[in-house]
């Protein structure tokens, strides 16, 4: 980051108090995140029957769950449980679908058409009922929660990627790279794809919001993370069941938590294509 | 005669930009009279088009009139309301536009543009409106007005578009015209058909005209006074050819030495101490020993791209060691084709160059950046904002062939080599830590030259390396590349649409048309003697003073 | 001609689709013979079922041949238009895909419909005012509206408005089970209401849509509105605008005319995209509102390992994903002229 | 929305000067529906064809009949079926020769299937042997009561029946008014046989061909079906024929919205709710909640006795003795069942020879750790416990409470949540090492259960106990027609499950009825769904 675009962003963060806020958020996020182990007032998974199902109190900030267990803690454990799965799906198509894509959008020829066909299979698919049949097949364990996410992505950043570098590969300095002694596949690699990661990390906030509500879905119909690992999703779902009984704090504050996470990364996606669209630069 | 046309008192343009406002206009004032035609000349930045754009009150959000006075007839535009605009703009003063293609509506037929702007101003049925649109393509001059009244923009050619464009702006019988470099990017042939055309209309029926553009020959030619601004101010006025002959202001001065003509000399362009050649001796045209093989020999090249377009149908070529020779051709004639595949950046279909005597042909341009030929056949590219890699800053852009060609290593010996590169080039040493974008057009250009000479090759491809830049600008770059040629003994093949630049450049000149060769020989011949009416077009079409001068003479 | 090319441009956009399909096809026959469900064991669970009754599940099913002989014999049958029959159901897959997906479309294409609606507006009133106050107020509210799951959206709406204020009907199904069905003609009951006359009946299907039609809608605004923002500034800012503003054609007509109709054709092709995302993802909605369509169907035949529903899910909604591509490629062709010449 | 809609009808009718035809006709037509809405949804008409849901159940039993059927008796106040009252349907009478081998039923005169055709002992014959020769459901059920050939069922004449059996077999008649040996009308189906498919199991499968007490007017599978009465109909108690005119059943499988629809009036009965929503609206006490222990069915937390480390009976005990079982019985159910643990055997027998029997366990980690050092594991052990996708709500909380407390003991539980389908598989090929289950017993005896969940290299057998005095028990007591040596059978049953506790028995969940308080009439049946004949509206 240069100072200029550091400067840009300072000028467009003041002009767009919004990102600045989700900016914030996010950064709370990821910290509540880093440290919940030691931000939660108790054990995430200790039950305590007797005091189950308790409306929030001075002690239970959030109430307890069906087994008494606090859910405040339970979120905030969560946080980074949920961020793990969204960064690390998003993370991993985010850098098979850039290196992909820019190949494919360097070269053209055959690769392209063959990646072509299978980016045209994937999207093809239904989306979730993808994702819902890979984590079927391959049992709902974390890992394959994030691969099932993360391959259900890869189409969106392989065609980004390859549209971006495609429409870079004969600018000059892309040829002069070329005629200063570099191969192609270094030119892809080291001159095209550090162009067009700005873009793509916009893409990947806006598709981290995705990835959590994807898995809360999964969640859902039961194809989430094995219990009593505290998810947001899971937590949001089980505490659908309470809506009609009353125990709107079952619901309610996990569901706070999954929205406020979403918001912020979309949000924040939104501001950053603000800083980065050139066409927004004067 | 008794009141102008148009009254510009004092205008003052402001931007508001991330950096604070900026003055894009600082107190012009002008006057025009019914039926004149006005230039308005600068170079990029100098407040021109943003002048043209205060009359019509067309400024983008981002500006607003700051202060001063237009009055158009006895109206005051600074003051109008919104829909008094409206009902100005067609009718009492219209625009035309850089990038005529970009400036229609790409998904309506053109008649149907042409009569949308009728109907703006007049109350008549959508069938009269089309029946005068029709007339106004035959005013234009285009062909089959009836079928192209159902054309849409992407089926006509850049001028054809151009055309289409005065058709509207004419369409209300505007009292005046405001041209805004109406052909830049029209091939130079183009650019004279829209030009008279343009000219003849307004004549014709009785239109006065501002035609804006940094092409000072183009105003000279068409245009009876002349305006020189320069960073938003109003440098000079003047009937044409007094301005050219006799400019006053210093900047109007540097201009005119800078804009090549038909008979300037590269020494000429740049006046004064910033003069680069003038310490230079004339550049001793190298006779190579006879029996060495030529520097660069193109046999029989041919490109056919794989959706089945030929781009370059036979092309052979012989270059001697520090000789020039320049390549000509407008738009689709295959010379950046040709560049390229000499430069090894793309592969040819058929034919062989021989570089240094060896055959470089053979290797495939996927692997040719290993070959030791590549250090000796470096290329300058057109459009210098394109050519620097954004993330890259100078010193990255100069230093890197550095690393990967001459195998330098991060140290104050690549930093001492790059330092002397920019010095040759005459780049300021503390602008290297710089990125692209806080680097003017110039400086970019010239880091452009830099990383191109860094590994000091033998033969240097220029393709159109002046193009995008101000005439100041392309004078000392110019200049600069020259002096290089002469400093190294550099070869060059110049690749350039503009024929003043390349007969200036260039010891010999190849024309270029449809991807053949149309003519070759010693540029100066070339150009005064034409062989073929092709390049007796092209050369015609050069809006040059000596001509006008001759033409008002006669 | 202009009609012929684009039905040309169409045909071969569909030929070269169909490798795609295939891919599909093969991909998902695959992936559920991965599942570690044997489906003869789940449908052999009744009280007392046994070995022998597992067997006759599986051969019934074609299950004790090697998986590439069941692979070519699944294309065959494809080929001849048999998706297989579903253990759930007991009914042929085609039959079920054919009875629900009436269902699925209406309920999407109504979604869409109102994404549309108040998604564009939304947009061009931001890209009008770009960086005012009603920009920031369209941008917040579309992301509030994506970052609430459907299933969160879908059951607070019902409890809202079923349960608390008792304004919507029993989220159970597509119309008032007291209802007369009208005779179908299209599968869609509010054309079919409307085509047999039956006004209350089309009311009354009406409300039961609206509910999950929203929840839909309230997921895919902003991506739309987003484009439309994106586009719409594009082309406010774009070159031609300034020309139609520089021969004084009226506001009305630059926005609508002249930025709208350049701005709605990347707005085409979104709607597109999110229309075939809808028509797969909406497996959450069809199972909070109880809701006969295709992607309910497909969810509970996964659970239960039931192949070949799953199969002719995926299979019909990778075709109508080519088919949508297809309707946005000709619409945009027509839109567009530029287009035709490719 | 149905009511508030005729609500508002009246409304309005009443403000236009009394205009009345419309709304109080609806209303009355309401009145006469009953509206049921289920999970699961009906998937076949035939409740014999492999994969058929209860729901399916539910409805065969109104749509046909069968020779015979249970009667219903009270208990703890709620109304049950009863196994040993079993009185005759199309049967007028039957009676069972003195040496138990031959059962003769005399059926109804006045009997006709919907068609208006007689049902005539040949119908009924066509009907068995199809029931236990062709592939479907019914043959493994009525194996149960010695009913495997068709040679045993015998037309006398057209009001004459016989069923002859190899030995006395005090579950043949039982088997009889189970779901499956429905009578079909044979002359009708025969009209739909093919050469593959002799007994018409494919049209049967969409269309009915009974003579029960409702006629099908609709059929959505996996959305709706619709019924209406049979009016000819006279088999009810009493002789009379079904209280409503009209069914429909409908597919809600989102759990809340089933409780939201049953506390609007919108729907008149559901059974399968959660717990948590049964718990909240009998407190609410607007609607009638009829709480059942589902008293022939169990849930258990089973070990692989054949898979180390659970083939060590001390490990087993362990676990028993490891987990806190009046908690997972709050959180898993709110309470609502019967616990099958925390009792207390006099001088450590069995107090009778019925199963499911409570069981003298509870939360003992002492005694735990104590069992895991006798089977060497004084440090615990790594295993993995697993329960089904369809079972979260209830299972859920109970594994997290099972993890919790065996970590107590060393032992370290990795929760897996598996689809349905994967369960079953990896049940039946005994890959599972310890899991989560419910079993149900339409004929609830003591033999039945240990014969089919206790013995046997077979899927139900879910601990794969193998264990040859009790296999040799039960098999014995399966024709022992002295009561009290059947008790003593059963209590050394129940002495020797103790000993080896190849599976914790958790619980008898409740059958929770939520219904309008008008409903009267339900009865908890042995297949778990509610038979619309007996409902009526108050």
């Amino acid at each position: 980051m240069s100072s200029a675009t550091l400067q840009h962003a300072a000028f467009i963060l003041r002009g767009n108090p919004i990102t600045a806020v989700a900016a914030a958020g996010s950064t709370l996020l990821i910290l509540v995140g880093l440290f919940a182990p030691w931000l939660a007032p108790y054990d995430p998974i200790a039950s305590d029957v007797a005091n189950a199902l308790q409306a929030p109190s001075a002690a239970h900030w959030a109430g307890t769950d069906q087994l008494g267990r606090d859910v405040f803690s339970r979120i905030i454990v969560a946080t980074q449980l949920d961020l793990t799965i969204a960064l690390s799906a998003v993370g991993i198509s985010f850098v098979l679908g850039a290196v992909i894509g820019a190949l494919c959008g360097y070269t053209g020829g055959r690769l392209d058409r063959s990646v072509g066909r299978f980016v045209d299979v994937l999207m093809a698919f239904p989306l979730f009922v993808l994702a819902m049949a890979m984590v079927a097949a391959l049992g709902n364990r974390v890992e394959n929660i994030v691969i099932a996410t993360a391959i259900i992505n890869l189409p969106f950043y392989i065609r980004f990627a390859r549209a971006e570098v495609n429409v870079r590969r004969n600018l000059g300095w892309v040829e002069a790279a070329r005629a200063s002694g570099e191969s192609h596949v270094s030119v892809v690699l080291r001159f095209l794809l550090p162009n067009v990661l700005p873009a793509m990390v916009v893409q990947m906030s806006l598709n981290l919001g995705w990835a959590i509500i994807n898995a809360a879905g999964l969640s859902f119909i039961g194809l989430g993370v094995k219990p009593p690992t505290p998810e947001w999703g899971i937590m949001v779902a089980e505490g659908a069941r309470f809506i009609s009984t009353g125990k709107w704090w079952l619901v309610a504050f996990p569901g706070l938590a999954l929205m406020l996470a979403v918001l912020c990364f979309n949000l924040l996606g939104d501001g950053l294509r603000d800083i980065l669209d050139p066409r927004q630069r004067t | 005669m008794t009141q102008p046309l148009l009254n510009i008192e004092n205008l003052h343009v402001t931007f508001s930009t991330r950096r604070g406002p900026v003055e894009a206009v600082r107190g012009v004032s002008l006057s025009l009279a019914e039926g004149e035609t006005l230039g308005i000349v600068g170079e990029s930045g100098s407040g021109k088009s943003v002048t043209g754009f205060a009359v019509t009150r067309l400024l983008e959000s981002a500006g607003r009139i700051s202060a001063g006075r237009i009055t158009f007839r006895d109206r005051e535009i600074t003051k109008m309301t919104s829909a008094g605009l409206r009902e100005m703009h067609g009718s009492a003063m219209a625009m035309i536009f850089q990038n005529p293609r970009g400036a229609l509506n790409p998904i309506r037929a053109i008649g149907q543009q042409i009569a949308d702007a009728i109907m703006a101003h007049r109350k008549i049925s959508a069938d009269d409106a089309r029946g005068e649109a029709l007339e106004l393509l035959r005013a234009v001059k285009i062909r089959d007005p009836e079928k192209r009244m159902a054309a849409y923009p992407h089926e006509l050619s850049g001028g054809m578009c151009q055309r289409v464009m005065i058709a509207m702006a004419i369409s209300s019988n505007p009292a005046l015209l405001i041209a805004d470099e109406p052909t830049t990017g029209l091939d130079v042939t183009t650019q004279k058909v829209v030009m008279d055309l343009l000219a003849q209309i307004a004549a014709d029926r009785g239109m006065a005209t501002i035609l804006i553009t940094h092409d000072l020959g183009l105003s000279a030619r068409y245009c009876r006074r002349v305006v020189v601004m320069e960073q938003g101010r109003l440098v000079e006025e003047a009937e044409a050819l007094t301005l050219f002959h006799s400019p006053q202001h210093p900047y109007t001065k540097r201009l005119v030495a800078a804009s090549p003509t038909a008979t300037s000399r590269v020494e000429d362009l740049v006046t004064g101490d910033e003069n680069l050649l003038a310490a230079l001796p004339a550049a001793p045209l190298p006779t190579p020993p006879h029996g060495t093989p030529p520097l660069l020999e193109v046999r029989d090249l041919v490109k056919r791209f794989d959706d089945g377009t030929v781009g370059l149908k036979t092309f052979s070529m012989v270059l001697a060691a520090g000789e020039s020779v320049g390549l000509v051709g407008e738009s689709g004639s295959g010379k950046s084709t040709t560049s390229r595949m000499i430069c090894r950046l793309l592969d040819q279909s058929e034919g062989s160059i021989n570089f240094n005597g060896e055959s470089i042909s053979h290797i495939p341009a996927r692997d040719f950046h290993r070959a030791p030929q590549r250090k000796d056949i470096q290329i300058v590219f057109q459009d210098p904002n394109d050519s620097l890699n954004p993330r890259f800053t100078a010193f990255d852009c100069i230093a890197h062939p550095l690393m990967r060609l001459a195998g330098m290593r991060n140290g104050d010996a690549l930093r001492a080599r790059v330092r002397e590169c920019a010095h040759r080039v005459g780049l300021p040493a503390d602008l290297l830590e710089r990125f692209p974008h806080q680097l003017s057009g110039g400086q970019k250009a010239r880091i452009g030259i830099a990383r191109a000479i860094a590994c000091r090759p033998r033969l240097l491809v220029l393709d159109e390396p002046t193009a995008a830049l101000d005439v100041s600008v392309q004078a000392v770059v110019l200049q600069l590349l020259d002096k290089l040629r002469r400093e190294d003994g550099l070869a060059f093949l110049f690749v350039s649409h503009d024929l003043n630049v390349v007969r200036m450049m260039c010891q010999r000149t190849i024309v270029l048309r449809n991807g053949e060769i149309v003519e070759q020989g010693e540029s100066h011949a070339l150009f005064d003697n034409p062989q073929t009416d092709y390049t007796r077009e092209l050369v015609d079409a050069v809006p040059n003073i000596e001509l006008i001068e001759a033409a008002v003479a006669g | 001609m202009k009609l012929a090319s684009t039905a040309k441009r169409a045909a071969r956009r569909f030929a070269s689709s169909l490798p795609a399909l295939f891919g599909v096809l093969v991909f998902t026959f695959l992936l559920m013979r991965v599942l570690p469900g044997d489906p003869a064991v789940f449908f052999a669970s009744g009280p007392n079922a046994g070995k022998e009754e597992i067997e006759t599940i599986r051969k019934q099913m074609g299950l004790d041949k090697p998986v590439p002989q069941q692979l070519v014999l699944y294309l065959y049958d494809v080929g001849r238009g048999n998706l297989g029959r579903s253990l759930m159901t007991g009914q042929n897959v085609t039959k079920d895909l054919k009875e629900r997906l009436p269902a699925s479309l209406e309920l999407t294409f109504s979604a869409l419909l109102i994404a549309l609606v108040s998604a564009i507006p939304l947009g061009i009133l931001a890209a009008l005012r770009p960086g005012s106050l009603i920009d920031h107020g369209v941008r917040l509210f579309c992301a509030l509206g994506v970052c609430v799951p459907t299933f969160v959206s879908g059951l607070l709406l019902i409890y809202v408005f079923y349960y608390l204020l008792g304004i919507a009907p029993d989220p159970t199904g597509r119309v008032d089970i007291f209802m007369t069905l009208p005779p179908s003609h299209t599968g869609f009951l509010l054309i079919d209401f409307l085509i047999a006359g039956d006004f209350e009946g089309w009311w009354a299907a009406f409300k039961q849509l609206i509910l999950p039609a929203c929840t839909m809608a309230l997921f895919v605004i902003a991506p739309l509105a987003r484009i439309t923002r994106a586009s719409m500034l594009a082309s406010l800012g774009s070159d031609f605008v300034r020309t139609a503003r520089s021969v004084g054609l009226s506001w009305w007509r630059i926005v609508v005319t002249y930025a709208l109709r350049n701005a709605i054709l990347p707005v085409i092709t979104i709607a597109g995209i999110v229309f075939s995302t809808m028509l797969g993802a909406n497996v959450l909605v069809e199972k909070v509102f109880s809701w006969p369509g295709v992607a309910s169907y497909a969810l509970d035949a996964l659970l239960s390992s039931d192949y070949a529903p799953v199969q002719g899910f995926v299979l019909l909604m990778a075709f109508v994903f080519v088919i949508v591509n297809l309707v946005v490629d000709v619409l945009y062709g027509i839109a567009d002229p530029r287009i035709s010449i490719g | 929305m149905r009511l508030t809609y005729s609500k508002q009808m009246l409304g309005a009718a009443a403000a236009l000067a009394f205009v009345v035809a419309a709304g109080p006709l609806q209303a009355q037509t309401r009145a006469e529906t009953l509206r049921y809405v289920t999970g699961a949804s009906v998937n076949t008409l035939d409740p014999n064809i492999p994969g058929s849901t209860r729901e399916a159940f539910a409805v065969s039993l109104s749509t046909y009949d069968r020779l015979v059927s249970f009667g219903r008796k009270q208990l703890n106040g709620k109304w049950v079926f009863d196994l040993d009252s079993i009185r005759g349907e199309l049967a007028e009478s039957y009676e069972v020769s003195p040496d138990g081998l031959k059962i003769t039923f005399k059926l109804r005169k006045d009997a006709k299937f919907q068609d208006g055709s007689p049902v005539t002992a040949e119908d009924v014959k066509w009907s068995l042997d199809r029931a236990v020769t062709a592939k479907i459901l019914g043959k493994a059920q009525l194996l149960t009561g010695s009913l495997t050939d068709a040679s045993q069922f015998k037309a006398i004449d057209p009001l004459t029946f016989e069923v002859t059996l190899p030995k006395p077999d005090k579950l043949a008649l039982p088997n009889l008014a189970t779901v499956y040996p429905i009578i079909i009308n044979s002359k009708l189906a025969k009209s739909h046989t093919t050469e593959e498919d002799p007994w018409a199991q494919a049209w049967l499968k969409d269309n009915t061909a009974g003579s029960g007490a409702y006629i099908l007017e609709s059929f959505k599978p996996g959305e709706q079906v619709m019924l209406k009465r049979n009016d000819d109909w006279n088999r009810g108690p009493g002789g009379k024929q079904a209280f409503f005119k009209r069914l429909i059943l409908q597919s809600v499988p989102e759990p809340a919205t089933r409780a939201n629809l049953v506390e609007k009036g919108d729907v008149d009965i559901v059974i399968d709710l959660q717990a948590s929503d049964a718990q909240s609206l009998e407190a609410k006490g607007k609607l009638q909640v009829i709480s059942t222990p589902q008293y022939n069915a169990m849930t258990f937390i089973s070990m692989n006795n054949q898979m180390p480390p659970f083939d060590k009976v001390d490990v087993r005990r362990a676990i028993a003795y490891a987990l806190p079982y009046d908690d997972m019985f709050k959180a898993a159910l709110f309470g609502r069942g019967e616990l099958l643990t925390g009792a207390t055997w006099a001088d450590g027998k069995p107090p009778s020879g019925a199963f499911p029997i409570k069981q003298p366990i509870k939360l003992d980690l002492d005694k735990a750790k104590a069992y895991l050092k006798a089977a060497g594991f004084p440090d615990g052990f790594s295993t993995t416990f697993s329960f089904n996708v369809g079972q979260s709500a209830t299972a859920e909380p109970m594994a997290a409470l099972l993890k919790e407390s065996l970590g107590k003991i060393g032992i370290k539980v990795d929760i897996q949540k598996l689809p349905d389908a994967q369960m079953s598989t990896q049940i039946t090929e005994k890959k599972l090492p310890f899991f989560t289950e419910g079993i149900v017993a339409w004929l609830p005896s003591t033999d039945y259960f240990y014969r089919n969940f206790y013995t046997g290299n077979q899927r139900w057998n879910y601990s794969s106990i193998d264990n040859a005095e009790l296999t040799s028990i039960a098999q014995e007591a399966r024709f022992e027609a002295d009561k009290t040596k059947y008790e003593a059978d059963g209590v050394k049953l129940n002495a020797i499950n103790f000993d080896q506790m190849p599976q914790v028995p958790l619980w008898q969940p409740s059958q929770d009825a939520v219904m309008a308080p008008s409903i009267a009439g339900y009865t908890y049946q042995f297949h778990r769904q509610v038979d619309y004949r007996d409902l009526s509206r108050k």
